[in-house]
């Protein structure tokens, strides 16, 4: 819309060139804050959005809340001597801190990454009755060694790592989709038919047998054994596995954008390659991707969970508190049989009660975490979206 | 006829796509440490051979050793049966080759897999998952059928009656579904109808042994052996290839016990639902905002301006014009749809493919399985990839028409 | 009231009158000499038409207070500036606006005496914030579906819309004979059952018939074929396959008694099995319960209240003929028992594609839109908007996709139906001269109103509102291209905050202060030319 | 207006040819070419207009793209500022080229590839299409283009301040202020005023996008703008004001214009001389005066016979042409006017009519036109339209 009188025809007297300095000072606000306003405004009116805004506001407070915490020493000492392992020290004992490359550590000690302290505190009794072999509100890897922690200590601790991880690939993959696709699209022909076959043919294996093979192969080989910190492995197969959906999304729009008359304009004015894919392809194409990484972001630790779940041994080695491998962790069990599977084996019906809070409280906060990202995307999709915006 | 042009070119693209699949796999197999692979295909070494499958032994031999050592007689061997010693084009192409004709390798007595189903041990991979894909397929089929009977109509209506409450509960569904992994949803099923209900709905129960319905029909009800470790249905001749199709419930029929069919339907009901979540999650939103594009289109306008009832314009042009963007999404997410089978088998404790791949994965050395079963996983997605292609072109002129 | 026994009038003997001889003897009764078209009765009459859009910015004002009407068998031109509201008065007056955002606020669309928007006030609860401009809707849903409901039975049949983008207007995956088609059983079905029902494939003088067609084909001129083909059709009374046998007997060059042979063979298609019988059957049954429903919906409008003991009637019948539909669903071989009708269809869109001479009317009907070029979608289109005869036709921008001479072509077209056919026309476009082309009566609107309404030959003559002044002048002239072009300084308003009093007043040479002020009143110089300026001192005309 | 004559060509080309491959079949192989331009020879000149006129889809748009190179050339060169003798020369030997291979039509006679031959040497001096790119980005500074839709042709991302900047920052000319200086001067040119700078496009209405596009290719001082349909988005009130706007630009700034358009009136206002497309070719040309009251081409009759006249009172014979224009992948043999022209001759199917001067400065490719000294009156031209006339107006008028 336009506002009135600003277009008069034009007068042949034009003002001196000084008059014409052109500054914002006491003229309208910045438009992109209004549209960033705008973007608001309907954000606010999509109930769900806001719903899940305030769950991610309530996670990330916990995560900080719970990097100022104390680890509970003392409890600890005495839960681990109750359940019959050596107590524990700091620095030593069944909490221990384990630096990449170093000695191997004590019995009980169990590693944690990129020497991140470990958070691991002996559980609280969160039940009457036990369950099979395994140790009363614990998680465990196998049922030889148990892994003690306290699962609330666990969710606290929980929450940085998912995220980070996450992110960290969703950015990663995000970018080489975004390169690839802006190459590929921009290009085109024999560029763009070979990009987009390779994305083919990644796109056309299961991802999370892609990613388990992966992974499993980067940790076999040699020359990473030494090289401990196996999440930046995860990382990468993640990106090798995530990187072709940004690609289609992105080449999908960059050939739209292509073909729009203001990138001819700017070649019509002499611009290269470089300047068209910088400043007009890539700024007016990127938009459908945020949507998709901020859905991804939710849908990550979910996988990472399934990993877990099916035992995936880059898990059984190192250990750190993570929502979805706690959630895993508490139902899965030895060689993919489920935790509910071995209760049934072992314990008739009704004999034993079944460790509902392993993965209840975890899995609860993964579900309302995704679910949350899913409800912030959606409701940014419609907000940035004219058409499916009223 | 110039829709079978399309084909046969849709068909000549997947050429490349298998070829580079396998080419993946050939990437991340020669990646591998060279003494695991011969561990994989020859088994561990003899105890007697000094230094297993390590490449140098020491020894004094002065003429062919270089400071202490000399070559492994035992790995100069086998890597030269297994062709390692050859440039790595020619690695290849023997590879392609094999995978092309499903050698893929055999199960050996490392596997996992072998260790739990001793029958499998000494077969060749491909053999092996060709008795398991009847069982995936029929958890996959009805899982299809779900999906498709929920979210085409679902998410219409969602698009037709937006923001209004079954639009916003077509939401939570979705979302649920993208936000609840398969092993939670499949342990909270597992929960409530085998252990809250206890054995009174146990007929639902997936873990349990189908040949004990039989049996409970046949007479004898031995609540135990609900909870045996026994894996295979001894009604199935020779082991657990069920004859003469090999799909279970199809062979129950032929056999004549119709019972048993329904029942091995019933058992597969709410793995078939866990897998269905997710891919509905996905589904849901596109069918819902593919028909909000679509009714603002000017030829739905054109509908109702001739006099169009409002039904028919959803159903017939609308609705129309939306399916195809269903059908595509769905062949984009058929591929998550596979992926969520070696999980749903291995919760339920069910016989497939999936959970072969799952057993593969746990054995130390087991390559072949591994491999294999991803390729069998990908050839099904790019499979059902034609297919949906096909019917995008025989649904939309533009295509079927060039 | 006779107006309203009209439509149904219409739908009875129309396919019966213009089936038999396609152009001749079409609609003779019906045309009206364009100079009593002033006497002739309104059919549509739109008083003080209101319709606002709420958006993020806030409400936009689009329609405010548009009166006009429309005469049978007068073309009215709506002519105005992108902006200005031609569409959405279409829109609303069919009440095809979006909503949301959109919705018709206010005032009354008199189609034939019969309110369109009855029930509209109790529909709308809006509340608008004076802080912000924004608006919150409150909508019933349940009164806006039944309002829609009513809608279906006057769409189509009783005003029937073309658009401006023909490739858009149609539907891509749908063929153009399917979509004709169903236009054409939505509003003849019964009819176009009954003779199908009624058709004699055989009979002592059908073979003679057939014969003399076949030799006539021979050494004929195609109009003594057209003429043996219908008699071949009156000999089955089917017309439609006279058109078949003249397409079959025209295009393949078989020996005489092989075309015999042939043509006998398509005739015996006719020869409807028990299964087809009672599909048909159930298909008019249906057919006249919404027939019945529409007619309901009118009575409603009519008279002002829902009557909803009849409503519950007819929808159970409706819903019992839906499941003994199901039945034929079920029935696995549900496209062979269609057959019959979709060849009848088919080739009475053959037939409807003759009628706008179009050359090869077969392929086209075969075709899908996007194998056709625009001009020929547009006729497509016309046609389908008057396969129904309609009362009113509204063309929205009809030919400003199209190049210059498929423009041409189509203007020519649309003359030409006019004269046969005698439907009203309301002709929206922003192009002044083809307005003047076809136009008889013109309203110019400026902002959401409109500002002057005349004949034609005044208001190209003398243009009384400056607007209507700046518009024409600033139209570069073939006839003395050398004059320097004289524009209008500024645009259009946007309708948010559209400007107090008269809206044209910030680019009005004459402006007055009282301008600023009050909205200028609708007063009349001279007849049938009306005009909403202070400039000119008229009797307020009564609208 | 008076074309002047003395003015020198600004920028001319010659036999442009611009084919798009069609792809299908079993491998995605050519199988075809859509023939967008197929010989089309041109020129503006200085601070003149030049109007091309045709139906969509007859190639007007890639012609201008050709000319900017903003799309390279199936075939066919582009001269910009040639030097006299070097245009006398190319005009020679595109003469001989023509007459060589109309007497044979398969292979170039030995004379014919002379002439080929010193044809290409004068492009590899100075063709636009055999230039670096460096030289190249140079000249982009004084070929500019403005274009159809004014809602595409703006960065939804960028403000208005940057879109105009952009040329300028691309040839970095002066330091960032003096560029927003220039910037406001723009602005206020083409009648916005400077705190538009400070908005995005989707703010401003269609008129005003079209300003700003206009002011974009003002930057760099152009002596050469395509104007491709500026105005067939725009209302009419509007539309004057952009074109006054371009006139009184062209009167300050002695621009050449070369003004695409479907819309006859709009050319005739606007342009010095006119040349008519139809099917990727050149149908007539000439100057505007002398095209518009007697054309000779019953393309170009039907043309102007068939724009509506905002008059009802004036009732004209208007030709209405049969069928719509053939698709350019297939255009039909000989002239390709053919299959819709009123005054259809058996020779036109078979051959190739070819663009003659019939009249001083007034160009046909037509068969009711022989090359023979003996040009026909505009009288006898318009005869086959009025005989046609008959035949179209009377019966069903749109039978194709």
């Amino acid at each position: 819309m336009t506002a009135e009188g600003t277009t008069e025809v034009p007068t042949p007297t034009a003002p001196a060139p000084a008059k014409v300095v052109v500054s914002r000072r006491g003229r309208r606000p910045n438009p992109r804050i209004a549209q960033m306003k705008r973007t608001w405004y309907f954000l606010r009116r999509n109930t769900l959005a806001m719903v899940g805004i305030v769950i991610l506001v309530f996670f990330i407070g916990i995560a900080i809340y719970a990097l100022t915490q104390p680890i509970p020493w003392t409890q600890l000492q005495q839960q681990c001597a109750s359940a019959g392992i050596n107590p524990p020290t700091p620095g030593s004992g069944c909490v221990c801190t384990y630096y990449a490359g170093s000695a191997n550590p004590g019995p009980g000690c169990y590693q944690t990454p990129l020497n991140y302290p470990s958070e691991i505190a002996p559980t609280f009794d969160l039940s009457h009755g036990t369950l099979g072999p395994y140790p009363m509100g614990s998680l465990t890897v196998a049922p030889n060694n148990p892994v003690f922690y306290n699962i609330f200590t666990g969710l606290l601790r929980g929450a940085d790592w998912s995220l980070g991880i996450s992110v960290a690939i969703v950015g990663t993959g995000a970018l080489i989709g975004l390169m690839v696709g802006a190459i590929s699209g921009y290009f085109g022909g024999w560029v763009d038919e070979a990009l987009m076959r390779i994305v083919d043919i990644f796109l056309s294996i299961p991802q999370i047998l892609f990613v388990i093979i992966v992974i499993a192969v980067l940790v076999s080989i040699p020359v990473f054994q030494p090289f401990d910190a196996r999440i930046a492995l995860l990382v990468l197969g993640f990106v090798i596995v995530w990187w072709p959906f940004y690609a289609r999304i992105v080449r999908g729009q960059v050939l739209v954008v292509r073909e729009q008359k203001y990138v001819e304009a700017a070649k019509a004015s002499g611009a290269g390659s470089g300047r068209l894919v910088i400043r007009h392809i890539i700024p007016n194409s990127v938009y459908p991707i945020f949507v998709q990484m901020s859905l991804d972001v939710g849908t990550i630790p979910l996988l990472l969970g399934t990993l877990v779940y099916l035992d995936f041994p880059i898990f059984s080695t190192i250990y750190f508190p993570e929502w979805g491998s706690m959630a895993a962790l508490s139902v899965a069990g030895p060689n993919g049989v489920s935790t509910i599977t071995d209760a049934l084996l072992t314990c008739q019906f009704g004999s034993c009660v079944i460790p509902w809070w392993q993965f209840l409280f975890p899995g609860l906060a993964l579900f309302l975490y995704a679910i949350s990202v899913n409800f912030l995307a959606d409701g940014l999709r419609d907000a940035l979206d004219p058409r499916l915006r009223r | 006829m110039r829709m079978w042009i399309y084909i046969v070119r849709r068909l000549l693209l997947v050429i490349p796509i298998v070829v580079g699949v396998m080419t993946i796999t050939f990437a991340l197999v020669s990646a591998l440490p060279v003494q695991d692979r011969l561990i994989s295909a020859f088994g561990a070494p003899p105890k007697n051979a000094p230094g297993g499958y390590s490449p140098t032994i020491p020894c004094s031999d002065l003429n062919k050793s270089q400071n202490g050592t000399c070559p492994n007689p035992l790995y100069v061997r086998d890597t030269h049966k297994l062709g390692l010693d050859q440039p790595i084009f020619y690695q290849w192409g023997v590879y392609i080759g094999n995978a092309l004709t499903f050698q893929w390798g055999y199960v050996d007595n490392h596997s996992g897999a072998s260790q739990s189903f001793s029958q499998i041990q000494g077969q060749s991979v491909a053999t092996v998952l060709g008795w398991f894909l009847p069982y995936t397929l029929e958890l996959a089929i009805l899982s299809l059928i779900i999906i498709l009977i929920v979210s085409i109509p679902l998410g219409n209506l969602g698009a037709v009656y937006r923001n209004r409450p079954i639009d916003q509960a077509s939401r939570v569904i979705s979302f649920s579904g993208y936000a609840l992994p398969g092993f939670l949803l499949g342990s909270f099923l597992l929960f409530a109808f085998v252990l809250a209900l206890g054995p009174s709905v146990n007929w639902l129960d997936p873990t349990c042994k189908t040949e004990t319905w039989y049996q409970f029909w046949v007479g004898s009800w031995p609540q135990q052996s609900c909870y045996t470790g026994e894996i295979w249905p001894t009604w199935l001749k020779n082991g657990f290839i069920s004859s003469p199709t090999g799909f279970p419930t199809v062979d129950a029929m032929i056999h004549g016990q119709w019972w048993l069919a329904a029942d091995s339907l019933l058992r597969i009901i709410l793995p078939a639902l866990v897998i269905a979540y997710g891919t509905i999650a996905g589904l849901l939103r596109f069918v819902r905002n593919s028909m909000l594009e679509v009714m603002n289109l000017d030829f739905v306008r054109t509908a109702r301006a001739k006099g169009v009832p409002e039904k028919t314009v959803i159903s017939r042009h609308a609705g129309r014009n939306s399916l195809n963007v269903t059908i595509t999404v769905l062949g984009l997410t058929f591929a998550f749809f596979i992926g969520g089978f070696p999980v749903v088998e291995t919760i339920f404790s069910l016989w497939g493919v999936g959970r072969m791949f799952v057993y593969a994965l746990l054995s130390p050395y087991d390559y072949g399985l591994i491999f294999g079963s991803t390729l069998l996983f990908t050839f099904l997605v790019v499979f059902a990839n034609i297919i949906v292609d096909v019917l995008y072109a025989y649904l939309d002129p533009r295509v079927r028409l060039g | 009231m006779p107006a309203v026994a009209q439509p149904t009038v219409d739908r009875t003997n129309l396919p019966t009158v213009d089936v038999a001889a396609p152009s001749a003897t079409q609609g003779g009764t019906l045309t009206e000499p364009a100079a009593d078209a002033g006497h002739s009765p309104v059919v549509l009459d739109v008083r003080d038409l209101r319709t606002y859009f709420f958006t993020y910015d806030g409400v936009v004002r689009a329609l405010d207070g548009v009166s006009f009407k429309v005469r049978r068998g007068e073309t009215l031109g709506l002519v105005g500036e992108t902006g200005c509201g031609k569409s959405v008065t279409a829109f609303s007056v069919v009440r095809l606006i979006p909503d949301p955002p959109g919705r018709v606020i206010g005032g009354k669309v008199l189609f034939r005496g019969t309110d369109l928007l009855w029930g509209l006030d109790s529909e709308a609860r809006i509340k608008i914030d004076e802080k912000t401009g924004r608006a919150k809707v409150r909508r019933s849903f349940r009164r806006i579906k039944t309002a829609l409901e009513r809608m279906s039975a006057i769409r189509g049949r009783g005003i029937s819309m073309i658009f401006q983008e023909p490739t858009q207007a149609m539907n891509p995956v749908f063929s153009v004979s399917d979509q004709l088609s169903e236009a054409l059983l939505l509003h003849h079905g019964t009819s176009i059952v009954d003779e199908l029902l009624n058709a004699t494939p055989s009979g002592p003088q059908v073979r003679p018939a057939l014969e003399a067609l076949v030799d006539t084909a021979r050494n004929g001129a195609p109009d003594t074929v057209r003429a043996a083909a219908a008699k071949v059709g009156q000999a089955m009374n089917s017309s439609t396959f006279g058109t078949q046998a003249f397409y079959l007997v025209s295009e393949s060059d078989l020996g005489p008694e092989d075309m015999v042979r042939r043509l006998e063979r398509v005739a015996h298609r006719l020869r409807l099995s028990r299964i087809e019988r009672a599909y048909l059957r159930q298909r008019r049954r249906q057919m006249v319960v919404e027939d019945e429903l529409h007619e309901l919906y009118l009575s409603e409008m009519r008279e002002g209240h829902i009557n909803r003991r009849q409503r519950r009637v007819l929808r159970g019948r409706h819903a019992r003929n839906r499941l003994r539909g199901f039945y034929y669903g079920i029935w696995g071989i549900r496209g062979r028992i269609q057959r019959p009708l979709r060849d009848e269809t088919f080739w009475r869109s053959v037939q409807r594609l003759e009628e706008v001479s179009i050359a090869n009317p077969v392929q086209i009907a075969r075709g899908f839109p996007h194998e056709l070029s625009g001009g020929m979608l547009q006729r497509v289109m016309i046609t389908m908007a008057l396969s129904v005869d309609p009362v009113i036709l509204i063309a929205d921008e009809p030919t400003t996709a199209l190049d210059v001479t498929i423009q041409a072509q189509i203007l020519e077209l649309m003359r030409d139906l006019k004269r046969r056919i005698g439907t009203a026309i309301l002709l929206i476009t922003h192009d002044l001269a083809v307005i003047a082309e076809v136009a008889d009566r013109v309203c110019v609107m400026y902002a959401g109103q409109i500002v002057e309404t005349a004949r034609a030959r005044d208001l190209y003559q003398h243009p009384l509102h400056p607007y209507t002044q700046g518009l024409l002048s600033s139209i570069p002239n073939l006839e003395r291209p050398d004059k320097k072009l004289s524009s209008i300084p500024g645009s259009v308003p946007d309708l948010i905050h559209p400007p107090v009093g008269c809206r044209f007043h910030p680019r009005c040479p004459y402006a007055m202060p009282i301008c600023k002020e009050q909205r200028p009143p609708t007063t009349a110089e001279g007849d049938e030319h009306t005009v909403a300026c202070f400039l000119y001192k008229g009797d307020v005309a009564v609208e | 207006m008076m074309s002047t004559e003395s003015a020198l060509p600004l920028i001319s080309s010659f036999n442009l040819r611009k084919y798009f491959p069609i792809r299908g079949g079993l491998l995605s192989t050519r199988i075809g070419d859509v023939r967008a331009v197929d010989g089309v020879t041109l020129e503006v000149r200085e601070s003149e207009t030049l109007g091309l006129v045709g139906e969509s889809g007859c190639g007007k748009t890639t012609v201008g793209r050709l000319m900017l190179r903003l799309i390279e050339p199936t075939s066919g060169h582009t001269y910009y500022h040639p030097s006299p003798e070097v245009l006398a020369r190319l005009e020679a030997l595109y003469a001989t080229l023509k007459g060589s291979v109309s007497d044979n039509g398969h292979g170039p006679s030995p004379e014919a590839q002379a002439t080929l031959k010193e044809l290409d040497e004068i492009a590899n001096q100075y063709s636009l299409y055999r230039m670096k790119h460096s030289k190249m980005k140079e000249l982009r500074g004084k070929l500019q283009i403005v274009f159809q839709d004014p809602f595409s042709s703006l960065s939804p991302r960028m403000l208005v301040r940057d879109i105009i900047g952009e040329p300028l920052a691309i040839h970095h000319t002066g330091s960032r202020r003096e560029r927003y200086q220039r910037v406001g001067q723009l602005v206020q040119d083409v009648g916005l005023n400077p705190e538009h700078l400070w908005r995005f496009p989707h703010e401003f209405s269609g008129g005003q996008r079209q300003r700003i596009g206009i002011a974009r290719a003002l930057a760099l001082r152009p002596e050469f703008i395509v104007l491709d349909e500026p105005t067939s988005a725009l209302d009419v009130s509007v539309q004057a004001q952009i074109l006054n706007i371009l006139k009184k630009l062209q009167a300050e700034q002695r621009l050449a214009y070369m003004f695409i358009s479907h819309h006859l009136s709009v050319v005739r206002a606007m342009s010095h001389h006119v040349a008519v497309m139809y099917l990727g070719q050149i149908v007539e040309r000439a100057g505007t005066e002398d095209l518009f009251s007697r054309p000779l081409h019953p393309y170009t009759q039907a043309l102007l016979s068939a724009i509506p006249v905002p008059d009802p009172t004036l009732k004209r014979e208007r030709i209405v042409l049969k069928g719509d224009v053939p698709s350019p992948a297939a255009p039909p043999p000989g002239c390709r006017f053919h299959t819709r022209c009123p005054a259809v001759m058996p020779v036109c199917s078979t051959i190739e009519p070819p663009l003659i001067e019939v009249r001083r400065a007034h160009w046909v490719a037509c068969h009711l036109y022989p090359p023979s000294g003996a040009v026909p009156g505009s009288s006898s031209g318009m005869a086959p339209a009025v005989a046609s006339e008959g035949d179209a107006g009377a019966g069903v008028p749109l039978a194709s």
